[in-house]
């Protein structure tokens, strides 16, 4: 497609977008509803404390239920018309930059409604449980409930600069949140690493939008879609370049992973709504609503895949060699929202599978983690899979619904994990020439490998041996595994049908593209693949079973130690290390960073510090020094006036005479 | 004798009162220094008003007189209040509030 | 051709006429009851320095109260002149203007008062 | 107004001599608020006079209060029906058009507050006013009444008084009555700076040291009036700036007379080298007065300069503007880098006003429709967080008055973080942090001024505006991470009144930050009107 053809058939899409009437007049009561619980519980402090929880999860169910409302009222619509906009207010109202506060409603923001809210009200109501003992409980549903409200402000708005807004509000509610625990100090250290990464990512974003609206001048979606054909060549891959390390770090993809499996110090909840379900995959997101954009750019489309291919096997990798239930976790989602970067760099022909993949996630992801969290809560707050074992019998119902989940994820015929996940495999394979078998083999090769380590996971957790009975947790306690209360199970039965049904759901019949049409333009079908379609799914299906079968030998048949041996081949102890990604990180920043700064100590401690310092006590002593002239005698203030006013009035004359 | 004179004596005595503000301590004095302005001021307006040949200017000297008298009144109360509490008039005495 | 200047001549002659009277005839038809007050040197109705009292013989405060008060209210009544020299012109509208001037001058005139400014002592 | 009307009907008679004179058209709606306000503070002084000293306090409050409720009402039902254009009214001496009301309005809601502080009795027993103004400091008889509940209720006839000039100032069409009300607002502020409860001493010399130099100023003014009436033959903004527009008159006259007039301007609203008094003023005033004096003062000041640039100089502009650049940069410096080492919580408040004076003139001397609307805009923002920000620092509080020495707020946010938390709050409007109005503020100024084309300008403000932000955040600094001291200030708890005050303020700077639309819609209503039809 050429640019130009591009911008022609963007204009049109342009000119389709309504003004939002009816029952969507009242679209901001989405994010004003949590906003709202969340400013009651903040603000009303300890005086909430008994109903605070329960305001946290009405607001959110019932946004919840409006949001399914108007999900069923853009249904009713022609597919052409379901793009429309809702005009909240104009914020800054001034000169070139008219900032407005509005909404945009189409299905592809409708969609992460419904997840954001759906699945927010599922965790809302098992945290209830799940901080039952918390005395800050009422405080995490204030967190719980600003990020609810963030996230819809992000994927709502209309404009980069309101998305932007949205970004950083869920950053915040995300750092609040894994420092829950602030008194340990691992919680507070990952909250500082999620923080600092995350901003790395965050000023790509902000200086694509500043380009944006540098080239364009404005930030509203609409018009940069319609005009982004105007951009040169070099600025749009810049903007998709930038666009995608915000990407990056937000979603915890390659090279900004590190901060997400630390992210796990938070409560479980919070690991499963915020860094499985719905705030890391807002990378994802800003991809795919800016799909116009980087249908220009071929190249910045590329790298996108590329970066997604790397990061679902270094996730599949490390997945593999960890012991921890959370992090296991959290790398598996390194690794599936991979595969979701993979599918939106594809470009047309995978927009609509990432997404889908994204939702199939949100609901397995989001199972897992919350089995996750029931089995710690039955187990002392223990994590180390080792410890585990034999669990099934202890409390089935987790374990039924965790297995949905781990069948979901590893692609079992039938869930929806192997829809979404097949989908995007075939979609690799579809590519022409070398990316064909590059993008298509890392795919290929993730999903084997992530059958493994879920195997592995699933295994060591539910069945074999008893390791648990002849040991204590840390604090000394003795392990008595019981079944969670309903409050916390009831949502993990939900997410696991979720996780059976909404793969068929979305992909039959193909209800999920047609829907996302008006947002995300059609699927392209690829069709110089270099397999057969049929043949993928076929191997697809070998190499997963592989996984499982190298799994079940590896821990199923033999006797797994309590602690894990020291002495393993490289590979794993390189796994374990996270593919060495802190010491890269240390190695290719941090080292030469501390050597280009010793470097620079010596211009700095002469130079630039002398510049600061000076500056500072330049500033410092000039305004002790000029303090002095506030002599406090009458008679200098008004030698200063009647100085001033000779300067003022010679100053004027000169003006005009001179 | 042109009237071009009193401008001339009116601006020197706005600006012997400006110097007299600046020179001398007692506040009461600083205060009639102030007023001096004030009165050459009138004097610039009657004269304008006689080069203009209008009445405008001198209907705003006794707008002047009476607005310096009510400020004469606020400031010999407010000097009184402060030399009761000082013994001096001086307004370098009064130097606490500074830098 | 004198005749504009035949009353201002009238009203002089009147005002000499009266004025002689009043200072000569006093002594000769009025009471005679001196104090020490009345035989004292005259300076603008305080006693005249220097006093015995605290304060080193200077002037009362109260003296520039009423001293203050008397410029004020004095000369707010610069405005009255012009007003006396138009009042024809300016019809009913100048006559309401200037009852409500002078009622403001009241205002503060009845909180001097009742505030005791015009007590003496 | 009555002193008013009447000397300029019988200025016209002087000139008519007999022929009877047309009384002056008055639009008794427009200038309806005015009235109510200045008829109240007459009064309130009759008040003073006939009601017995137990009851003046809260006969006083009461019409206040009502007063300003009376003409904010009397001025939203104007609103509702003005012309577009606005009104020149009372012979053209005052123009009620759409920036005086808002300038009006302005002055009524952040006047209602500061009445509030100024009324408050519970957080200082008695409230913050001395109970005899004459009582010499120091001796016995001042110790016993600075413990006596009763206060000097002349304050409040004296505020109504300054509010009433205020409005006239910022309405005037007409240099003399802009020097009347200018003196009509200043003369009860010099008296209500010598009023407070608690150190006399300070209290007596700020008010000496605003009275002598205040006077002072006001003489650079009128002399500038004169020389501009001798230019001229006349007084009006408009005739002013038609004999500009002429070519053969002196020029000197002119420059000089606008150097001298803008000088008196300039001092009142505290910028730039003017602004000596300003922080031993605000230092030493009660800090209720401080209030009134910081937010009401500079909205009348800058509604002003605005007039008199906009109506009588906007063809000499390429004159002056070089001036007045000059005066905001040294205005912005001094500010920002003399707060800097303050150590006086209300000197540190009063150099950011100077700041902030310099940023304000930084949009007036735009002189476009965005910098007028901009400035209005400022105005009101800075009105409502500095009453406020006064409002928390009457607060904190040690057994002889108020806290004020930086040192004693250390630790404060663990001793009371409500309180901690406004005053982090509303510094952070002031240093124009996002989500507060000073950023809002200083965006719509500082854009319309690049747009004006003072790039330079605007980049310094910056500077300015970023040293400046340094000690705002020192005070919170101090406040969260610093060990309170053992023997540091107790947080009064506010009394109704000052804590309406402090809310209405916060609330306003909170709300001005995120939705300042409606407010930069009507500040950007419409222009000044100047012509005497």
């Amino acid at each position: 497609m050429t640019n130009l053809a591009a911008a022609q058939a963007t204009l049109a899409e342009a000119a389709q977008v309504g003004a939002a009437g009816g029952v969507a007049r009242f679209a901001w009561l989405l994010i004003a509803l949590p906003a709202l619980g969340a400013a009651v519980l903040l603000i009303g402090g300890k005086r909430t404390n008994a109903w605070g929880h329960l305001l946290g999860c009405a607001t959110v169910v019932l946004s919840f239920l409006y949001g399914t409302l108007l999900f069923f009222d853009t249904t009713d619509l022609d597919p052409q018309r379901r793009v429309r906009e809702l005009d909240v207010f104009s914020w800054i109202p001034v000169n070139a930059l008219q900032v407005d506060f509005g909404l945009r409603l189409d299905p592809l923001s409708l969609t992460f409604v419904l997840l954001v809210t759906g699945v927010g009200a599922l965790i809302h109501i098992y945290s209830v449980g799940y901080m039952s003992h918390d005395a800050d409980r009422r405080k995490f549903f204030a967190y719980l409930n600003l990020f609810v409200a963030a996230m819809l402000v992000l994927v709502l708005g209309n404009s980069f600069v309101t998305l932007y807004f949205g970004w950083e509000g869920v950053g915040v509610a995300s750092y609040l949140l894994i420092a829950f625990w602030q008194h340990r100090p691992a919680a507070a250290t990952a909250a500082k690493k999620a923080f600092l990464m995350n901003r790395v990512g965050d000023v790509g974003l902000a200086i694509a939008i500043f380009l944006l609206f540098r080239d364009l001048g404005t930030t509203q979606y609409t018009e940069v879609f319609a005009r982004a054909g105007e951009l040169s060549s070099g600025t749009l891959l810049a903007i998709t370049l930038l666009l995608l390390l915000g990407a990056c770090g937000k979603s915890g993809q390659f090279p900004l992973q590190a901060w997400l499996p630390d992210a796990m110090e938070g409560p479980t909840p919070v690991s499963a709504l915020i860094h499985a379900a719905t705030m890391v995959t807002a990378g994802v997101y800003l991809v795919a609503r800016s799909n116009p954009i980087y249908d220009l750019s071929p190249d910045g489309r590329l790298v996108v895949t590329v970066i997604g291919a790397l990061t679902l096997l270094i996730g599949c990798v490390i997945g593999c060699a960890y012991d921890d239930i959370k992090k296991v976790l959290a790398y598996s989602t390194v690794s599936q929202i991979g595969y979701m970067i993979l599918a939106v760099g594809l470009g047309p022909a995978g927009y609509a599978l990432g997404i889908m993949h994204l939702l199939t996630h949100g609901f397995f992801k989001a199972g897992l983690f919350l089995g996750a969290g029931s089995v710690m809560h039955g187990m002392n707050d223990e994590t180390d899979i080792r410890r585990f074992g034999g669990l099934f019998r202890y409390m089935p119902v987790t374990a039924v619904t965790f297995i949905i989940g781990y069948l979901a994820i590893i692609g079992f015929p039938g869930l929806s994990g192997y829809f979404s996940k097949d989908a995007i495999i075939e979609a690799a394979f579809g590519q022409e020439g070398w990316r064909g078998w590059v993008f298509g083999g890392a795919a290929l090769l993730g999903a084997g490998l992530t059958a493994f380590y879920m195997t592995r996971l699933v295994l060591l957790t539910f069945f074999g041996e008893k390791r648990w009975e002849k040991l204590t947790s840390a604090d000394g306690r003795a392990y008595h595994p019981h079944e969670s209360p309903s409050v916390m199970t009831v949502p993990m039965i939900v997410l696991a049908i979720g996780s059976v049904g909404a793969g068929a759901f979305f992909a039959l019949g193909d209800n999920l593209v047609t829907w996302l049409e008006p947002s995300l333009g059609a699927l392209e079908a690829s069709e110089h693949g270099v397999l057969p379609h049929a043949l993928v799914p076929v191997l697809t299906i070998l190499l997963v079973a592989a996984g499982v079968a190298a799994a079940w030998l590896l821990v199923g048949r033999k006797p797994v130690p309590v602690t894990r041996p020291v002495r393993v081949a490289l590979p794993v102890r390189a796994a374990r290390a996270d593919l060495y990604a802190n010491a890269i990180n240390e190695a290719l920043f941090a080292r030469p960073g501390a050597w280009l700064a010793r470097a620079l100590v010596f211009v700095d401690n002469k130079g630039v510090d002398g510049l600061v310092n000076g500056t500072a006590a330049l500033l410092g002593g000039g305004s002790g020094r000029m303090r002095r002239l506030q002599t406090g005698f009458v008679r200098s203030y008004a030698l200063s006036m009647l100085g001033g006013s000779v300067l003022v009035v010679a100053a004027l004359l000169v003006v005009r005479f001179a | 004798m042109t009237p071009t004179y009193y401008l001339l004596l009116s601006a020197l005595l706005f600006t012997i009162g400006a110097v007299g503000v600046l020179i001398r301590r007692n506040a009461i004095v600083v205060f009639m220094c102030v007023e001096l302005m004030l009165n050459a001021v009138n004097l610039t307006l009657v004269t304008f008003a006689r080069i203009n040949g209008g009445l405008d200017g001198q209907v705003m000297a006794f707008f002047v007189m009476v607005v310096a008298a009510a400020e004469v009144v606020v400031g010999l109360a407010i000097i009184m209040s402060i030399f009761r509490t000082r013994r001096s008039a001086s307004v370098d005495d009064s130097n606490l509030l500074k830098y | 051709m004198l005749d504009p200047y035949v009353p201002l001549v009238l009203m002089f002659v009147l005002a000499t006429a009266f004025s002689a009277v009043s200072v000569l005839v006093a002594p000769l038809i009025g009471p005679r009851r001196y104090n020490r007050a009345k035989l004292d040197s005259y300076e603008c109705g305080i006693e005249p320095s220097p006093q015995p009292i605290v304060g080193g013989g200077r002037t009362p405060v109260a003296y520039y109260l009423t001293a203050m008060l008397f410029i004020l209210f004095d000369i707010e009544m610069v405005f009255l002149y012009p007003f006396a020299v138009t009042a024809d012109a300016l019809g009913l509208f100048g006559l309401v203007e200037i009852a409500l001037f002078i009622a403001t001058v009241g205002f503060a005139y009845a909180y001097v008062w009742r505030r005791g400014g015009l007590d003496w002592n | 107004m009555t002193v008013l009307e009447a000397a300029h009907t019988s200025l016209g008679g002087f000139l008519a001599q007999v022929t009877p004179i047309q009384a002056p058209e008055i639009d008794y709606a427009a200038i309806l608020p005015m009235l109510i306000v200045l008829g109240a503070a007459c009064v309130g002084v009759l008040f003073e006079a006939f009601l017995p000293r137990y009851q003046r306090w809260s006969w006083q409050v009461a019409l206040t209060l009502l007063t300003l409720v009376g003409a904010g009402l009397a001025l939203v039902v104007y609103l509702r029906d003005n012309p577009q254009q606005g009104v020149v009214t009372l012979a053209g001496v005052l123009s009620v058009d759409r920036p005086a009301l808002f300038l009006w309005g302005t002055l009524l809601v952040l006047a209602f507050g500061a009445v509030l502080l100024i009324a408050d009795r519970s957080v200082e027993p008695g409230g913050a006013f001395v109970s005899h103004a004459a009582v010499r400091p120091g001796t016995i008889q001042d110790r016993a009444q600075a413990a006596r509940l009763g206060m000097q209720t002349e304050v409040f006839p004296l505020t109504l008084f300054a509010l009433g000039g205020m409005m006239v100032f910022c309405a005037s069409n007409n240099l003399l009555t802009m020097f009347i009300a200018l003196e009509v607002l200043s003369l009860p502020l010099y008296l209500m700076c010598g009023l407070a409860r608690r150190r006399r001493l300070l209290s007596q010399e700020a008010a000496v040291k605003y009275f002598l130099l205040g006077a002072f100023a006001s003489a650079f003014f009128l002399y500038g009036v004169a020389l501009l009436y001798g230019y001229a033959n006349s007084v009006r903004l408009r005739d002013i700036a038609e004999a500009a527009a002429g070519t053969n008159r002196s020029d000197t006259l002119l420059y000089a007379g606008l150097g001298l007039l803008v000088v008196g301007l300039l001092f009142k609203a505290s910028v730039g080298p003017f602004h000596a008094w300003t922080p031993d003023v605000y230092q030493g005033a009660p800090t209720p007065v401080t209030a009134f004096m910081a937010a009401c003062t500079k909205v009348a000041a800058f509604g002003g300069i605005l007039r008199v640039l906009t109506g009588a100089f906007q063809a000499t502009s390429w004159e002056w503007r070089g001036v007045l650049w000059g005066v905001a940069i040294v205005s912005m410096i001094i500010g920002a880098v003399l707060g800097l080492t303050q150590t006086d919580i209300k000197r540190m408040i009063a150099y950011s006003s100077v700041a902030h004076a310099g940023f304000l003139l930084v949009g007036s001397i735009a002189l476009t429709g965005e910098g007028l609307s901009g400035t209005l805009f400022y105005l009101l923002a800075y009105g409502f967080t500095t009453v406020a920000a006064f409002g928390v620092v009457s607060l904190v509080r040690t057994a002889d008055g108020e806290a004020t020495h930086l040192s004693q707020w250390a630790g404060l946010a663990k001793r009371s973080p409500l309180v901690a938390g406004v005053f982090t709050f509303l510094l952070l409007a002031l240093a124009g942090i996002p989500l507060t109005s000073g950023f809002i503020g200083k965006f719509v100024v500082f854009s319309a001024a690049l747009k004006d084309g003072m790039a330079p300008l605007v980049v310094v403000a910056l500077l300015a505006s970023a040293v400046a932000a340094f000690f705002y955040l020192r005070v919170v600094v101090l406040m969260y991470f610093s060990e309170p001291s053992p023997e540091g200030p107790t947080v009064s708890v506010p009394g109704s009144f000052t804590m309406v005050a402090i809310t209405l303020g916060t609330v306003i700077t909170f709300v001005l930050g995120v939705w300042p639309a409606f407010v930069l819609d009507w500040a950007g209503a419409g222009g000044f009107a100047f012509s005497t039809t």
